[in-house]
């Protein structure tokens, strides 16, 4: 079917946006209406590029993962020429679940109900006494749906359901030498230790993306508990020192920098040193690249719609093992207005020592997982943002959202004119723009008719 | 990785009867079970960790998976939501002792019920127990009406230190493979 | 108030119903789409006849037991004079439920608000202090509102609650011919044993209807550990032998028989020999239909819109018990696009021994109901079909499911001319037509105007 | 923004309300259909003076408590000079609820997300390091949102979102005549028992409004236990006697009152002969307000659309204690069109002593509360009320309800000219234009334009 | 009036360890609440009134509120959901006995799982011992099959009356500030 | 044949009070109660029905509606969800053996909780003891986070067979009377 018109309540919603995010404000409403909802499941998750696992998950030929492409099941498998193939999970003939596990190896995936049997590419492979029941019948006409653009970069996998989207390369567009600089760091790459974790926590998918766009203000009152117990070694103070960066349309991160380039402290993400001597000799990155790895405390950030990386040095026991580089990545997958599933994997460049990779992931499940001590502080606040986007007092009272923080006499963030990456670049992080950027491109694609799109780079650049 | 499958624990494959619900280890044990459950409904998280976890504890929560039949029950090895030492149990504790730590202020209302414990002696250690329990927790949160409930089988193991039992081993195996609840900040 | 006019997505839904039926092809979005499933409550279950219960389950007058059509609750009860009434249960004063039990025997039946008190047939006989309250209302305009039509076939009572339907047997058509076979085959008729079974499966209504047209070949692999464990006698193959009738717009079922009228092998449904013989003397049927029936080793058909009925020989324990001839008949009744509660009734003719009842009713139970063996694989595929049928992915990939199976050129079955019953008959059970029938019906009454009905007859017979 | 229009639903059962009324019909549908909710959500909730708290319950400064309007919540807090603020519970930064606990005392609300703290007044007064962040944006623009108009009446505190409302003087009308008479009676003025107790139950809202209008002939029927176990002195014939009143469009009240002025049997709602005897010497009321007091065995009304008020003689031990005086008020919380909270306040008279308090206290527990031998039968047909609402069969059937009781030619309820206090009149109480009343306003502010009121006063009053 | 807060109640003070499972008390605690659920689900109400409850009975359900962590659990004082006595449940149960107690005829489904019994002798009479035990109400009424589950803690004083063991005090601490089932006619 | 009323179990009828939960025979059920549960949550359902299960047992699931108090508990007579007997259960477990049990195959998650436990003994018959038990059962499939939960009693009769107890007859009366759980391929 052709794209759903913008209902008048959404139209109404995506005009304030327009209008108030050079003001700043955005409308409340966005966070839990239901039509803005269904919108979304269509224009934002069916069109954009989403990410739905690393390499390192589906290894082998016919392993394969079950992930989700808005709602829906998607598996994401290696074929038997080692390709990776993304098939909607339902059978051609009645719509059934194919794949009832979660992840495993597999050459075929047989339908329960009639039998239809497919391979790991799709192909519709045959069915009991298939002469008598569907001798002449098209088997191409009849393969598993796959995803319209399947594509990966350093072994993240992403998929779209649109055929006229732009290539992955391009989507990213800025934000993927950001990219580039974290897992491109190490020569080796990375890979996900373990499978990811899922959780489900009663918010919004906006306010996790939101937040990974740099809400770095939010660590002083919300994670203070974590600086008592000696979590976190950067001062909330200190820690607003760094940069704010729109990396393209929708796209955004920020990074902990000192002022000083030899300021002590973490670098490198607090990777351990030998580690950090690995990036330096062998990486897939220029000088400048690495230079801001180097430097950086932290990094954090958000491909749009969904998929937020995370890398900062943490520990989950102050008292024993001092702060260590974590990085995990994860995505906010919506589940109606007011419910995300988390996805949350933790990566580990794979040349580190099985030890290392042990304290990285024991670092991480203390602080950014379900049971975490950073994770659970930031799911509550959430919570309640979406019941102000669910209530009705928010839309009689045309409650807006403030994103003001750093804009133009508000604070003291300032851009920067001379940074060498791609985007538009704030100094400290006092500063929101890198939300309004997510915000600005989330209103064009829910109103770009099907088969176009909003531009993906910003006017001069 | 997904070829290697979860081994059943260890205690599963214990083919050995539990010893009789009348034996004195088995009435230690449910004394222990219900004097640790009461300080963790009552918040006192503190008294439990000093006076009932030993120094060596492992506490862990695996990660599951939806598997065939075939391939067990789908826990994935290695692969936690919770992996705990002392030391992590202890900053867990410490950081609910803060008046910032938001996710559980205003505490959520926690409750466990314990019921079919099932204990079996070490094959050498005679300081062991190992002990099985099916846990159901029923929490609630601010005006909730619909309470979240986990359920799971813990497998513990118990171990004497100076005379009196101390938890040595949990793995909290959920009857979940998604984590419905909107943290983890309980103690199982 | 008047029908509503349909929505644009469920009109698309309905054209696209029509258009791909000669294809095959129905979109999968109606097994989901909650404006579809609005419409089917009013279009659909609103308008047709469907079954409410058994005589036997209220054979003195007096009994009553409550039943559904749609989502809402009805008393069917014996009055007095031994007419049956079916009434919507909801008190004239204030719509407070005024049947507090699910089945019984009463005189009277008084609603625990302000005590209006309704007899058997409906009407309002009285409140407390009536002249001081009421003294000069109109007790005729303020009985229990009757369903507009209610009748009944070989004891199966059936409701409508439109005006403007036609006649129960005029809305059977042809399949009145199919029931008269199984329900009139024995002189004393059939009785309910016990009281339906009643469970709740996250799954639409229409994949049982779907199921139960005639859906054999399912079979093979979703019920192959019935074989396995020797509950059904007749193998697979074998078992696809037989005739696909569509027996009148709308209606399907399906025998299966061997090519032999004389193979050895379940005849009458597996119904023991003694009860077959009384059924050769005995009967209310012609000669053609106890052919038939005698050459039948399963009969399973559905009524539109969710009324099956299945006859075949099964057992509870192969190594103990043959097989013996089951006969149960299942309502599907929606709640919500997403779920169904089934209605299980077993029946048996009356003239069977206790001892053969209680086989038979062991035999069904451990096969055809919520904890048998048959029933509990079928429930796992619908589960997922609905969840398809929800998907924003099928929408926007336009998901359609394949009704292929039988048509021109597509495997070996072929019409039939020489049946001597109504309806478009195929040879052998490799074939989809009768679903077609159905959802060829089912987007004709979805587009109906109130008061006017599609046709119930095939065009030429 | 603007309030929206009527869907074509609403605004055809709206219609049918109007037409309906004058031959004491209202349809069902209006009790559980999701439109009509929505909009009574937006037009009657989101514009009417809601009942909130009583002042008893903040009686010091910085004091607050949490309660709902429709179903959002907003903080009733006495603030540093003792005014009485109502705050949209969101945060101005990210939407955030600000008030983590139900009541209690504080001086500032902090939110958890990013530290912006606000006073009692619901001003902004910072946030961390707030120059670096915010330096240079208005704290007068970001202070917590203010309900339009807050007002209390004898302690009780009311609040209306809609800047456009009359005063809660002149939204009472007279209905504050009642309100006077009820909670003026005593000089010092009543206070709250404890805390309100709050339960769910699956109803709609209007259900317990209607009820409370004076639906007192249910008490024959559905309360019919209570005599038996003694819990209430007056038999349901003789409570029959009394008077009906419309007190201005949309609130209704009605009293049990013997015809014979000094007939013996409770007097001033069965409160104990002492108290009784300080109303008569020290009130804030007129001669013919203590008069009507005086006479009234029960008092019961609704203030539109969820307040509801009750006064009677109860006991939960009819064994050992006798009745006495019981006041309690209660909200029905919306929460969705199939469920309520209730919110369930005891109040007493300050001057009654401790026992006294205890006592009715006590019998209040034992009969108006989610463990009450009177309201556990209440609550029990608003269940079902709210299944017919949603029903599609009384949609299908344009079921009504019926409000008949009392109209000219139905039952012995006849007008009262000489009555001493505003409204319209009925002497005994089998009449249902107490509910008429409420239904009549009801569809009027339904369909009220944004910025427009239906009339206050009945023409000729 | 807000300012006052609920004592944690005496029982939990009471840093006693709880006597052994094994213990003869708690033995005989045991039986006494088994048998009182069975009563209770079987609906024979007026058997565990006139059996099992002691004349002088205080059985309360205090109102809930939430709270922060420092102020403790929330229970308001003085503030009920019920606060029966003896003639008060009699009632009740009496009223149960009629023909016209809507509410709970046709009656709800109700089952009490009774766990982590806990069981302290009283400091100074004999006779008299406080047993804490968690609770679990399941109930369903007419074609529900989501079911109301509420969870709390019982923490009750069973007295010994002329050699049998008979409930002197109930409290009722349910785990939840807004009661979400359709009413409260059911005994805990 | 709606006016016959299920008759109160034979059981329930017994006015006898329970055995102690101290008593040899208690003691002797919950180990049994405990061994089974555990066999069948880890879905050793062959193991459960060889060794646990007598050749001559009786596994009924009655079918329930609401009815009026007056009219009893709304079991109907000899109607029911499950009827079974040794040879149908077996066929049940090889069922679950093959590959293509696709009800169960990934399996749900399912967990029994086991509490009350109450011990009668037969009043001829030395070697039956009756025992009613409460069940929850906590049940999950796929990536569900809301549980299905039932819950019922198990009015059960043991009966020592060359030794050991044996269940002969199961009567699970669930507190529902519309079954709201996928099928009813578990074991109670
Ligand atoms: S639905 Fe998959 S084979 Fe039929
Ligand atoms: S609602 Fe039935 S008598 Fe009033
Ligand atoms: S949301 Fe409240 S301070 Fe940011
Ligand atoms: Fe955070
Ligand atoms: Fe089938
Ligand atoms: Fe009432």
């Amino acid at each position: 079917m052709t794209a759903p018109t913008l209902t008048p309540r959404v139209e109404q919603l995506m005009n304030q946006i327009e209008t108030g995010l050079d003001r700043g404000l955005i409308p409340a409403s966005i966070y839990g209406d239901p039509q803005v909802y269904q919108t979304e499941l269509r224009n934002i998750f069916g069109r954009c590029w989403v990410f739905l696992a690393h390499e390192s998950e589906i290894a082998a030929n016919g392993d394969y993962v079950v992930r989700r492409i808005g709602e829906d099941n998607f598996i994401v498998v290696r074929d038997e020429q080692g390709s990776i193939n993304v098939l909607f999970d339902a059978c051609r003939h009645r719509g059934v679940q194919v794949c009832r596990a979660d992840s495993g190896n597999t050459s075929h995936f047989r339908c329960p109900y009639h039998g239809w049997t497919y391979n790991t590419t799709g192909e519709l492979v045959g069915a009991p006494l298939w002469r008598n029941a569907f001798g002449g019948m098209s088997k191409e006409e009849n393969g598993l749906v796959k995803a319209a653009k399947v594509d990966s970069h350093h072994g993240l996998i992403f998929a779209t359901l649109d055929p006229s989207a732009p290539s992955l390369r391009d989507y990213l567009g800025g934000m993927g030498w950001y990219l580039d600089l974290v897992f491109g760091l190490d020569e080796g790459g990375v890979e996900v230790i373990g499978a990811p974790q899922r959780f489900v926590v009663d918010a919004n998918w906006k306010s996790g993306a939101d937040n990974f766009c740099g809400d770095d203000y939010h660590l002083g009152t919300l994670h203070r508990s974590v600086w008592e117990i000696g979590a976190f070694p950067v001062p909330f103070r200190e820690n607003m020192m760094g940069y704010h960066i729109q990396a393209s349309p929708g796209h955004s991160l920020s990074f902990s920098m000192a002022p000083d380039a030899d300021e002590p402290g973490p670098k490198f993400f607090g990777f351990p040193e030998d580690v950090a001597e690995r990036f330096t000799s062998g990486n897939r990155i220029s000088p400048e690249q690495l230079e801001i790895a180097r430097r950086s405390r932290v990094f954090v950030g958000n491909v749009f719609p969904n998929f937020s990386i995370l890398a900062l040095p943490m520990t989950e026991d102050g008292a024993k093992h001092a702060p260590t580089g974590v990085l995990t990545v994860r995505t906010w997958q919506p589940k109606g207005p007011g419910q995300i599933e988390i996805f949350n994997w933790f990566l580990a460049y794979k040349s580190m020592s099985p030890e290392q990779k042990d304290r990285a992931y024991r670092a991480g499940l203390g602080t950014f997982s379900v049971g975490g001590s950073f994770e659970m502080d930031d799911t509550e606040p959430w919570i309640t943002v979406g019941r102000t986007g669910r209530s009705v007092a928010a839309e009689l009272l045309d409650f807006e959202l403030n994103y003001q923080m750093g804009m133009p006499g508000i604070g003291i963030a300032k851009p920067v004119d001379d940074w060498p990456g791609p985007g538009i670049t704030y100094w400290t992080r006092y500063e929101e723009g890198v939300q309004r950027n997510m915000y600005r491109f989330y209103a064009q694609m829910m109103r770009a008719p099907k088969g176009e799109w909003p531009k993906l780079t910003f006017s001069g650049q | 990785m997904y070829s290697k499958l979860y081994a059943k624990s260890a205690v599963m494959e214990n083919e050995m009867r539990p010893l009789s619900t009348g034996s004195p280890e088995h009435v230690e044990v449910v004394d222990f079970l219900h004097l640790e459950a009461e300080l963790l409904d009552d918040l006192r998280e503190r008294e439990w960790l000093s006076e009932m976890v030993s120094k060596d504890v492992v506490y862990q929560l695996p990660v599951r998976e939806t598997v065939e039949r075939a391939r067990g029950r789908g826990f994935i090895p290695d692969t936690y939501h919770l992996n705990e030492d002392y030391g992590s149990l202890n900053a867990k504790v410490a950081r609910n002792e803060t008046s910032f730590a938001w996710a559980e202020d205003p505490p959520s209302r926690i409750r466990h019920f314990v019921t079919n414990v099932r204990v079996r002696r070490d094959e050498t250690d005679a300081d062991l127990l190992h002990v099985r329990s099916n846990v159901l927790v029923y929490r609630t949160r601010q005006d909730q009406t619909n309470p979240q409930i986990l359920s799971g089988e813990r497998a513990d193991t118990l171990r004497r230190e100076d005379g009196r039992l101390r938890l040595l081993r949990r793995v909290v195996l959920l009857d979940l493979t998604v984590i419905g609840t909107h943290n983890l900040a309980l103690f199982f």
